[in-house]
């Protein structure tokens, strides 16, 4: 997997030079950026992201199963406190509720490290630490005969740093 | 252990003790235990006895002079046990506190393992037996040669029977003159007016024939006379409901008896004679109402309802220096007012209190020794140094004597002055006989092998006759045993016979041997010129009788009756006299008399007359082992020596007092919360009147209906609500309830079963016996001795400390509400039995998170010690307080608070776990007796039969005010008894909790002047 | 997510405009700054040790206690029957409220768009977890025999026997168990991309490789960012409800049970807004300090603190409003029982309690009525530490004297804690500190990558007054906030 | 890729971890052992929390083969009390020496055997000349807040072999059972014979 990275400072030289890449078609791109902001929002794909089925498969299992626990224990073995009938629903929702909470969220986690593709143990190629503190940043995954083009583009752009990554 | 096998068997209770296989279950609750545990079989099997399977012994209770019969509950060689026995004429199955509590005397951690010999240096050390009897035999000797056998002396606690016949045919052929039969809670004055009036020492009380009970300071149901019998007979007379006797009680202080008075008559002491005659019409009434600061109106009232009640009963049991004047007064009224033969019956007495010394016997005795004419004292069962006075100096009369021999079981004050100790056998490991009526010989059978290596002194006695060639001849007998039955009236055959129930008929030998005539050392002055402020009268504690019960841990933490107050001696005053002398409970206070000073704390009681102040007497041993040793103080350290002149009996109301407040404090130890019910129904009552509307069909609104709550009727018996509730027809979801055993046409046939409880407040007085028995079956621990808080610094190592947490643990608990008085007028008491209520829909049951409260399908609400993690929320959410918490390890070995340390462990009832730290307990409605006879059903292949069983406390109560027994089916008496207008549940129009427990409320009797509702 | 800002002078004249709930941090320019200042307050100082081993010491007093009660029996408590939940189950009920603010303060105003929980929401939620984890411990040491406290879990077992589920208790280990994996994990969430901005910007080789392998690869690419918006969305949209329902559960133990003062139906909002408030509280009591030693004033500015503090003084007069309730429903109920409590309590036995629990609780609060005393941090923090000596109270009030004064008047009774008591108190607090100081040493208590979403975005253009045409979405401009002058 | 698929690796082994304790805590309740685990020695330690298979070495090696299959005799014979009582009873020494007084520890040939000299009669009479008990090792063991009573299993018709194994045909005695709280109720609710079905309930056996 080979591509170009650049470096940007400014957010808006930024933007400019993802919609000039995307003209380019070079190859698929992804952008680094400190902190999520409006301006990158959908700029590459607009497909909401799926974690939301995570969740909602989650927390109905888990509400299905803090119903069934309880009821399945009490008709096991019946025995009677305080003349309530053996199985009650009412108490039972509770436990039912905490369990679709409980379990819906860590679902819900699970989808975002699928879906995220984390925990990732190597840093992949086309990451630069600046990414993650001030600078913004294009990765373009493109074969060797497009990378002039690209590196072209993104320096017209104002990219501070361009630099092949193989 | 003898040896020898005789036709009545000691030999079958010859044992080893046997680990695991039916041993005491001490287990810490949830953790098994690792260690490899050995079965160790019998070596030879005793022939009628089946491993955990428990034998009764009919033997005779030895507590008090009373002399009831018991069965020893005797199970792998151990007795762990007492019942009251049903074929005996005096408690017919009943028992007293006491009684119960006598096993705790057998296994008390603090007797004597062996025979003791005092050192050159003075200390008592251990000995065989073999050196103590050659050292008896040798001083022995050296009296007969010296020619002073006459002048020795031998003082016995009083037993009927035939060992009193038996000890002065000793006595005798020793040389020695007769015995003193001692019992310092004899009302000595009372037996002598009786033997003048009607020449029997106690003729038969018959409460339920009376009309009306008068009873001048007579406390017949705390210690005065028998008390189970008369007790018997009051609950008898009682539940007679609407034509009961009315109750009128005369005295400077409310005691237990005056709490079940309808009417309390407050005089001073020492007014009693002056009442007595105003009611005889000797003296005027005017005179005795200015003597006694009583309205003359309320005596008027008082001589004209006995003149129209016939036939009454009049009771007098004063202990001052007019006693036997004022007994013979009121043998006289009786006989007026045609009692004598209906409620006095001399010719059913009770013989048990014949032959007793007086006390003026026994200071005259000390006297002697005094003036160093005893040579040798022999002490058996009595400790005179604590029971009498201070003043009368007796441990400074002991060291003149040149050897003392004590028999006692216990080291007591007494015995630890003495040179030699014999240690007695407890009554469970003895044989003998009394005689509690004529023609009725109760014999006493040992239940067990000796605890410890202690041998019974009749015993000892043949054996030393045998070593003394000159009278070996008169003790032929190998044994007293053997001594008894070859005297028992038809010989073995019938003594054999008579073992079975533990009564026989005829009667034993007594004994010829002449009694000393002994002049009145001194009489009392009376009270009324006697220095001090305040009156200040001393009364035998109900539980440590004469403080012989101080050394068992369930009588200590058995709360007074009517103070509440347990491990701790105190001072009742009245309130108007607290106010003047700015004294409030719990301020200790400083009675001095010209004999001494005492300090305890202040009880501002109202039920005590307002120029009086009152101690129990009972408490304050300086020895007497680790339950008993600095608890409490001695009132008998500032009682002057006085007697009454005629009977010469000791006057414990002799004296006035100066009472004066130390400033210091400390904190009353009682189990009392709130002393009134704030109108919530807890202890209900009706009037006569009201009774009569009642059974009339007319519904009153009686007063303790809650302010504010729907007062919804009361639902009649237990059947409808519970046992359908057990069947799960009560509770919404039919459909789940009907699974598994709480179906109604379950195999199992349980859901048809709905065990409860009726307790009859008319008959309760209040006594008590209910908890020690409940103490007993359930090994419950107790939590307050001394050395149990010494570990725990906020407790202070002081007696009580567990208690002021209100960490008690008694199952069954008696509560006392006061009604009325807040004018400092006169007031009603209500005792209320208060236990587990088993409701049908207990709030404990679903807060529990592990299923350690549950409800059974036949009723009880289960509490399963094993499972219990100790939430403690089923306590928080019980309305009727009565879940307990094992705050410590009182069932582990290990812990500091061990409730048991050895012997007492094997008192513990094999059948009950004992709780480990940690885990909640309660009343179980005895699930453990249940059990045990649906197995015996089941093995003889029956249902169980109607009333087969009942609880412990049931068992014990001898008021019978307690029933038990399943409600869902008609035959048995509870299912009747839970259908009586007069029921009710506590709590339930409030709380809705189907309780299993039917009060009957009490039934008061106002004075006929006197408006209904008191 | 926060878009392009300039300065504005008309409105820098207008007092603060907390009303938006839009707080911007003038005193941040750059991102820079932000990873630096925060990566700054990373590094352990003498004082830190200090209260660290201050911390520590006052937990191993309280484990101490612990284990003496333990062999002994819990009578070294001060437990006197029918009191049988005392300090304990007081302490638990504290802890799980001090939670709640933190949920609430990273969920829910979340969800609000609350802006001004941006930069104390960190810290809040820290909070939530170690106090949650505090409280956790005394449904155990308040057991019987806590070597058994699994029984009240539902699992497998040879006796076949199961919790019993109608019981509070079993409710509240569901909910107490639920609540600490979800508050923790909606922690550790927010933290990945401070850890990939820490692990990028740590100069000190062993924190680095910690910080790599906690940020778990994370690349603050464009698609991790937009699931994580949404993950982010969802957990918070789950803790909100949970929040509301856990101290509910927890407040059933009591609505549940027919003792007179706890069996009510006002129980679950009272105890929610009391745990809010308490919570609120106990924030104050820890940013306040944190923001002068770590020289955050310039993140957690007063207008932050302004906003928690109307949020404070609203949970304060809730919970006023719900003791007058109370009151009012027992004296109007017409229960005798109901009312003879409430006497007992208010101005019988217990009126010293109740009263301290009033004061700190009803009456100080409504100082907050005055902006200058909103905005001033001494008096915040002061009076942070009485509200959270008045909510201790509060559930004292509402246990203790219930049980004493309960149906049966002859087991009315007193109740007194001991030593042990109070160790084991002083040992949570001990607990509850060391963890928290753990953290601030070692993780950012201010969220980076969130600080930097309302901080200016560098730009190459300068944009004209009416905004700017960078992608062909027009951003319209937002007026500023005025921070702290100082 | 090959990291990825490391990963997948952990919630499989927690799955196996949960189906792990699931299954070891079900045995305790049901598995009857069809091998003797010889002498664990202290018990109270196996996967299913019980001493199952135990078999302590006794101080007289007891054949009960001998007694039952070859003389014949009755269990309740020795252990006497099985029926009426919730003690199964041990047989006193002298219930032995009512045989043993004639029966030496010299055995002469018999079926088969050769004549040899029997320890376990030796040792016995050596118990019984010194007025000893013999200290059997228990091995059957319900902790103390068990109350089990042998007298209504008896009566229900439940063999004794239902819970003790085939006592008569082990030359050494081991626990057959678990004696879990598990295995009891698997009796109680009358999986093992419908005609035994008895109460459920806690309080029939804790109290």
């Amino acid at each position: 997997m080979q591509g170009i990275v650049g470096v940007f400072r400014e957010l808006d030289a930024t933007v400019d030079a993802v919609h000039a890449l995307k003209k380019l078609r070079a190859g698929n791109i992804d952008i680094y950026t400190p902190a999520p902001r409006h301006e990158l929002e959908g700029i590459l794909t607009h497909r909401p992201s799926i974690v939301r089925l995570y969740t909602l498969i989650g927390g109905l299992a888990g509400a299905t199963f803090g119903y069934w626990i309880p009821i399945w224990i009490s008709d096991y073995w019946p025995l009677v406190v305080g003349g309530k009938p053996v199985p009650s629903w009412v108490p039972y929702t509770i436990i039912s509720f905490e369990l679709m909470v409980l379990i819906g969220s860590l679902a819900t986690v699970a989808g975002l490290f699928i879906t995220a593709r984390v925990p990732r143990i190597t840093m992949t190629v086309g990451y630069d630490e600046r990414f993650s503190n001030a600078n913004f940043g294009v990765w373009v995954e493109c074969p060797p005969e497009k990378q002039a083009g690209v590196t072209e583009t993104m320096k017209r752009h104002g990219a501070t740093e361009v630099r092949g990554e193989r | 252990m003898s040896e020898n096998s005789t036709p009545s068997g000691v030999r079958r209770r010859e044992f080893l003790k046997v680990l695991g296989a039916g041993g005491v279950a001490t287990a810490a609750i949830g953790c098994s235990s690792d260690r490899v545990e050995k079965l160790i079989p019998y070596l030879n099997h005793p022939d009628e006895t089946v491993p955990m399977v428990s034998n009764y012994y009919a033997s005779t209770c030895r507590e008090c002079s009373a002399g009831c019969g018991v069965l020893l509950e005797t199970r792998d060689g151990r007795t762990f046990k007492l019942e009251g026995n049903p074929d005996h004429p005096l408690n017919r199955g009943a028992l007293c506190a006491r009684g119960q509590a006598a096993v705790q005397g057998l296994y008390n951690p603090d007797r004597y393992r062996s025979p003791m010999v005092r050192n050159r240096s003075g200390q008592l050390v251990a000995a065989t037996w073999d050196q103590a009897l050659k050292l008896m035999e040798q001083k022995l000797g050296e009296v007969q040669k010296g020619g002073r056998a006459g002048s020795t002396l031998f003082l016995n606690r009083h037993e009927s029977g035939s060992f009193p016949a038996f000890l002065d045919e000793w006595l005798a052929a020793n040389g020695m003159p007769a015995h003193l039969s001692v019992d310092p809670l004899a009302d000595n004055a009372v037996i002598a007016a009786n033997r003048q009036s009607y020449g029997v020492s106690w003729p038969w009380l018959a409460f339920s024939a009376a009309r009306l009970i008068v009873s001048i300071g007579a406390d017949f149901l705390d210690t005065w006379g028998a008390n189970v019998p008369q007790q018997l007979e009051f609950a008898d007379a009682r539940a007679r409901l609407a034509d009961a006797p009315r109750f009128v009680y005369v005295g400077p202080r409310r005691s237990l008896t005056g709490c079940n008075a309808d009417q309390w008559i407050a005089c001073r002491p020492g007014s009693e004679l002056a009442i007595a005659n105003a009611l005889l019409g000797k003296g005027s009434v005017n005179d005795a109402a200015t003597a006694s600061d009583v309205p003359v109106a309320t005596l008027q009232a008082l001589k004209t309802e006995l003149t129209g009640a016939r036939p009454a009963l009049v009771l007098s049991g004063v202990a001052g220096s007019d006693a036997m004047e004022l007994a013979l007064a009121v043998n006289e009224l009786n006989r007026q007012l045609g009692a004598v033969g209906t409620t006095v019956q001399p010719d059913r007495a009770i013989t048990s209190f014949d032959g007793i010394a007086t006390d003026a016997d026994v200071i005259a005795a000390v006297e002697a020794m005094r003036a160093g004419q005893v040579p040798l004292l022999m002490i058996r069962g009595v400790n005179p140094v604590f029971t009498s006075p201070k003043a009368a100096a007796v441990v400074d009369a002991l060291k003149k004597v040149p050897f003392k021999v004590s028999f006692s079981s216990y080291p007591d004050e007494t015995s630890e002055l003495c040179d030699l100790i014999l240690p007695d056998h407890h009554a469970i490991e003895s044989w003998g006989d009394a005689q509690p009526m004529a023609n009725v010989i109760a014999v006493q059978q040992p239940g067990m092998a000796p605890v410890y290596d202690t041998r019974q002194t009749a015993d000892v006695l043949i054996t030393l006759a045998k070593a003394n060639a000159g009278i070996a001849a008169k003790f032929a007998a190998p044994n007293y045993m053997r001594w008894l039955i070859d005297r028992y009236p038809g010989g073995t055959s019938a003594f054999t016979l008579a073992l079975e129930k533990g009564v026989g008929t005829g009667a034993v030998a007594a004994s010829t041997a002449p009694r000393r005539a002994t002049a009145i050392p001194k009489t009392a002055a009376p009270i009324a010129q006697t220095a001090g402020d305040l009156f200040l009268v001393v009364y035998p504690s109900c539980s440590l009788g004469d403080g012989s019960g101080a050394n068992k841990p369930w009588l200590q933490e058995f709360p007074d009756p009517v103070t509440k107050i347990c491990w701790q001696s105190w001072v009742e005053i009245n309130q108007q006299t607290a106010v003047k002398l700015g004294v409030d409970t719990g301020d200790i206070l400083r009675v001095e008399t010209a004999q001494g000073a005492v300090e305890a704390p202040a009880y501002v009681f109202m039920g005590i007359q307002k120029d009086t102040v009152a101690m129990a007497f009972g408490l304050g041993h300086t020895a007497y082992g680790r339950y008993a040793a600095g608890v409490g103080v001695n009132p008998g350290d500032v009682l002057p020596v006085g007697f009454d002149a005629k009977s010469g009996s000791f006057a414990w109301t002799a004296t006035r007092a100066k009472v004066t407040k130390t400033g210091a404090y400390t904190p009353i130890v009682t189990t009392e919360g709130s002393a009134r019910q704030h109108g919530r129904g807890i202890a209900q009552a009706l009037t006569v009147r009201e009774l009569a509307d009642l059974a009339a069909g007319r519904v009153t609104e009686h007063a303790e209906a809650m302010p504010g709550m729907p007062n919804t009727e009361y639902l009649p018996g237990l059947r409808s609500p519970m046992a359908a509730d057990a069947q799960g027809v009560v509770s919404s979801n039919i459909k789940h309830k009907e699974q598994g055993m709480y179906s109604p046409d379950h195999w199992s046939g349980m859901a048809k079963r709905r065990w409860a409880m009726t307790v009859d407040l008319a008959r309760c007085t209040g006594c008590q016996a209910c908890v020690t028995a409940c103490y007993a079956e359930n090994n419950i621990p107790t939590v307050a001795a001394p050395y149990q808080e010494s570990h725990t610094a906020f407790l202070h190592g002081v007696a009580g400390g567990n208690i002021l947490k209100g960490r008690e643990m008694n199952w069954i608990r008696l509560e006392r509400y006061w009604e009325g008085g807040e004018d400092g007028g006169d007031f009603e008491a209500r005792f209320v039995p208060m236990l587990c209520q088993h409701c049908g829909n207990a709030p404990c049951e679903p807060v529990c998170p592990v299923y350690a409260t549950y409800h059974s399908p036949d009723g009880l609400n289960v509490q399963v010690y094993n499972r219990c993690v100790g939430t403690r929320y089923c306590s928080n959410n019980c309305p009727y307080k009565v879940r307990y918490f094992n705050w410590f390890g009182y069932g582990e070995p290990a812990r500091p608070q061990y409730a048991w340390p050895e012997r007492l462990s094997w008192q513990l009832n094999p059948d009950v776990t004992v709780r480990g730290k940690g885990v909640m307990e309660k009343c179980s409605f005895c699930v453990q007796r249940i059990r045990e006879a649906e197995h015996r059903a089941k093995a003889e292949g029956r249902e169980l039969r109607p009333d087969e069983f009942t609880t412990s406390c049931a068992q014990a109560c001898p008021s019978r005010a307690i029933t038990f027994g399943d409600a869902a089916d008609n035959d048995w008496t509870v299912a009747k008894l839970a259908l009586d207008k007069r029921g009710y549940h506590v709590f339930q129009e409030q709380l809705n909790t189907f309780p299993a427990v039917v009060y009957l409320k009490k039934v008061n009797h106002p004075a006929p002047a006197a408006p209904a509702g008191v | 997510m926060a878009t392009v800002t300039r300065p504005d002078e008309e409105v820098l004249r207008l007092g603060p405009n907390i009303p938006e709930a839009n707080i911007q941090l003038p005193g941040v320019e750059k991102y820079e700054q932000v990873t630096r200042e925060i990566q700054r307050t990373l590094y352990p100082t003498k004082l830190w040790f200090a209260g660290l081993s201050v911390a520590i010491i006052c937990m191993l007093i309280g484990l101490g206690a612990w284990m003496w009660q333990v062999y002994m029996g819990l009578g070294v408590a001060g437990y006197s029957p029918p009191v049988m939940w005392g300090v304990y189950i007081v302490t638990f009920v504290f802890w799980v409220g001090i939670g709640h603010a933190g949920t609430l303060i990273s969920a829910i105003l979340y969800l609000f768009r609350a802006g001004f929980r941006t930069t104390i929401y960190r810290a809040a939620e820290a909070m939530t977890v170690f106090a949650i984890m505090t409280a956790g411990l005394f449904p155990i040491l308040h057991l019987g025999r806590p070597w058994k406290f699994f029984w009240l879990i539902p699992y497998p077992n040879w006796r076949l026997i199961w919790p019993q589920f109608k019981s509070p208790l079993v409710w509240d280990v569901f909910a107490i168990l639920t609540y600490l994996t979800v508050s923790s994990t909606f922690l550790y969430i927010g933290l990945l991309p401070d850890f990939a901005a820490l692990r990028d910007a740590e100069p000190r080789p062993l924190r680095k490789h910690i910080y790599g392998v906690l940020s778990l690869g994370w690349r603050n690419s464009e698609l991790e960012w937009r699931h994580f918006a949404r993950a982010y969305l969802f957990l918070a949209a789950f803790s909100t409800p949970l929040v509301l329902s856990v101290h509910s559960t927890v407040s059933f133990d009591f609505a549940m049970a027919d003792t007179p003062g706890w069996h009510a139906t006002l129980f679950a909002p009272y105890f929610v807004a009391g745990a809010i408030f308490s919570g609120i509280g106990m924030v104050f009591t820890i940013i306040i300090p944190i923001r002068r030693w770590f020289h955050l004033k310039h993140y957690v500015t007063l207008n932050h603190l302004d906003a928690a503090a109307k949020l404070c003084l609203f949970t304060s007069l809730v919970v006023g409003t719900a003791y007058l309730t109370e009151f009012f429903i027992g004296w109007i109920g017409g229960n005798s029982m109901e009312q003879s409590y409430w006497w007992n309590r208010v101005f019988g036995q217990w009126w010293w309690a109740a009263w301290v629990m009033l004061t700190c609780n009803c009456v100080l609060p409504l100082t907050l009525f005055v902006q200058r005393l909103r905005r001033n941090t001494t008096w915040l923090f002061t009076l942070s530490i009485f509200i959270n000596l008045g909510m201790w109270f509060e559930r004292f009030v509402i246990f203790d004297p219930s049980l004493s004064h309960e149906f049966e008047p002859w087991q009315w009774t007193r109740y007194a804690p001991t030593y042990v008591d109070w160790a084991i108190l002083l040992g949570s607090f001990g607990w509850f500190t060391m963890w928290f100081m753990l953290f601030i040493k070692n993780f950012p208590v201010v969220a980076i990558s969130e600080v930097k979403e309302i901080v200016p975005p560098p730009l190459r253009t300068p944009h004209p007054v009416e905004g700017i045409e960078v992608t062909g979405m027009r951003l319209a401009f937002e007026p500023e906030t005025p921070g702290e002058r100082d | 890729m090959t990291k990825r698929r490391k990963r997948a690796v952990v919630p499989g082994l927690a799955a196996l971890a949960v189906v792990a304790v699931v299954l070891s805590a079900y045995t305790g309740a049901t598995q009857q052992p069809d091998t003797v685990i010889k002498d664990r020695g202290s018990w109270g330690y196996s996967a299913a929390s019980s001493p199952q298979g135990r078999s302590p070495v006794q101080p007289i090696a007891f054949p009960h083969p001998t007694h039952v299959q070859t003389l014949g005799m009755n269990c309740l014979y020795c252990h006497f009390s099985a029926n009426k009582s919730p003690d199964p009873g041990m047989p006193a020494v002298g219930t032995c020496m009512g045989c043993h007084l004639v029966i030496g520890p010299n055995r002469p040939a018999m079926n088969g055997r050769p004549a040899r000299k029997s320890e376990g009669i030796a040792t016995l009479q050596k118990y019984w000349a010194q007025k000893k008990p013999v200290p059997w090792v228990r091995i059957h063991h319900v902790p103390d807040y068990v109350n089990f009573a042998h007298m209504p299993h008896i009566n229900a018709g439940v063999t004794c072999q239902t819970c003790h194994g085939q006592v008569q045909q082990m030359n050494r005695v081991y626990q057959y059972a678990s004696l879990n709280m598990g295995w009891c109720i698997n009796c109680h609710v009358g999986n093992v014979n419908p005609k035994w079905k008895a109460r459920y309930d806690c309080s029939v056996c804790h109290y």
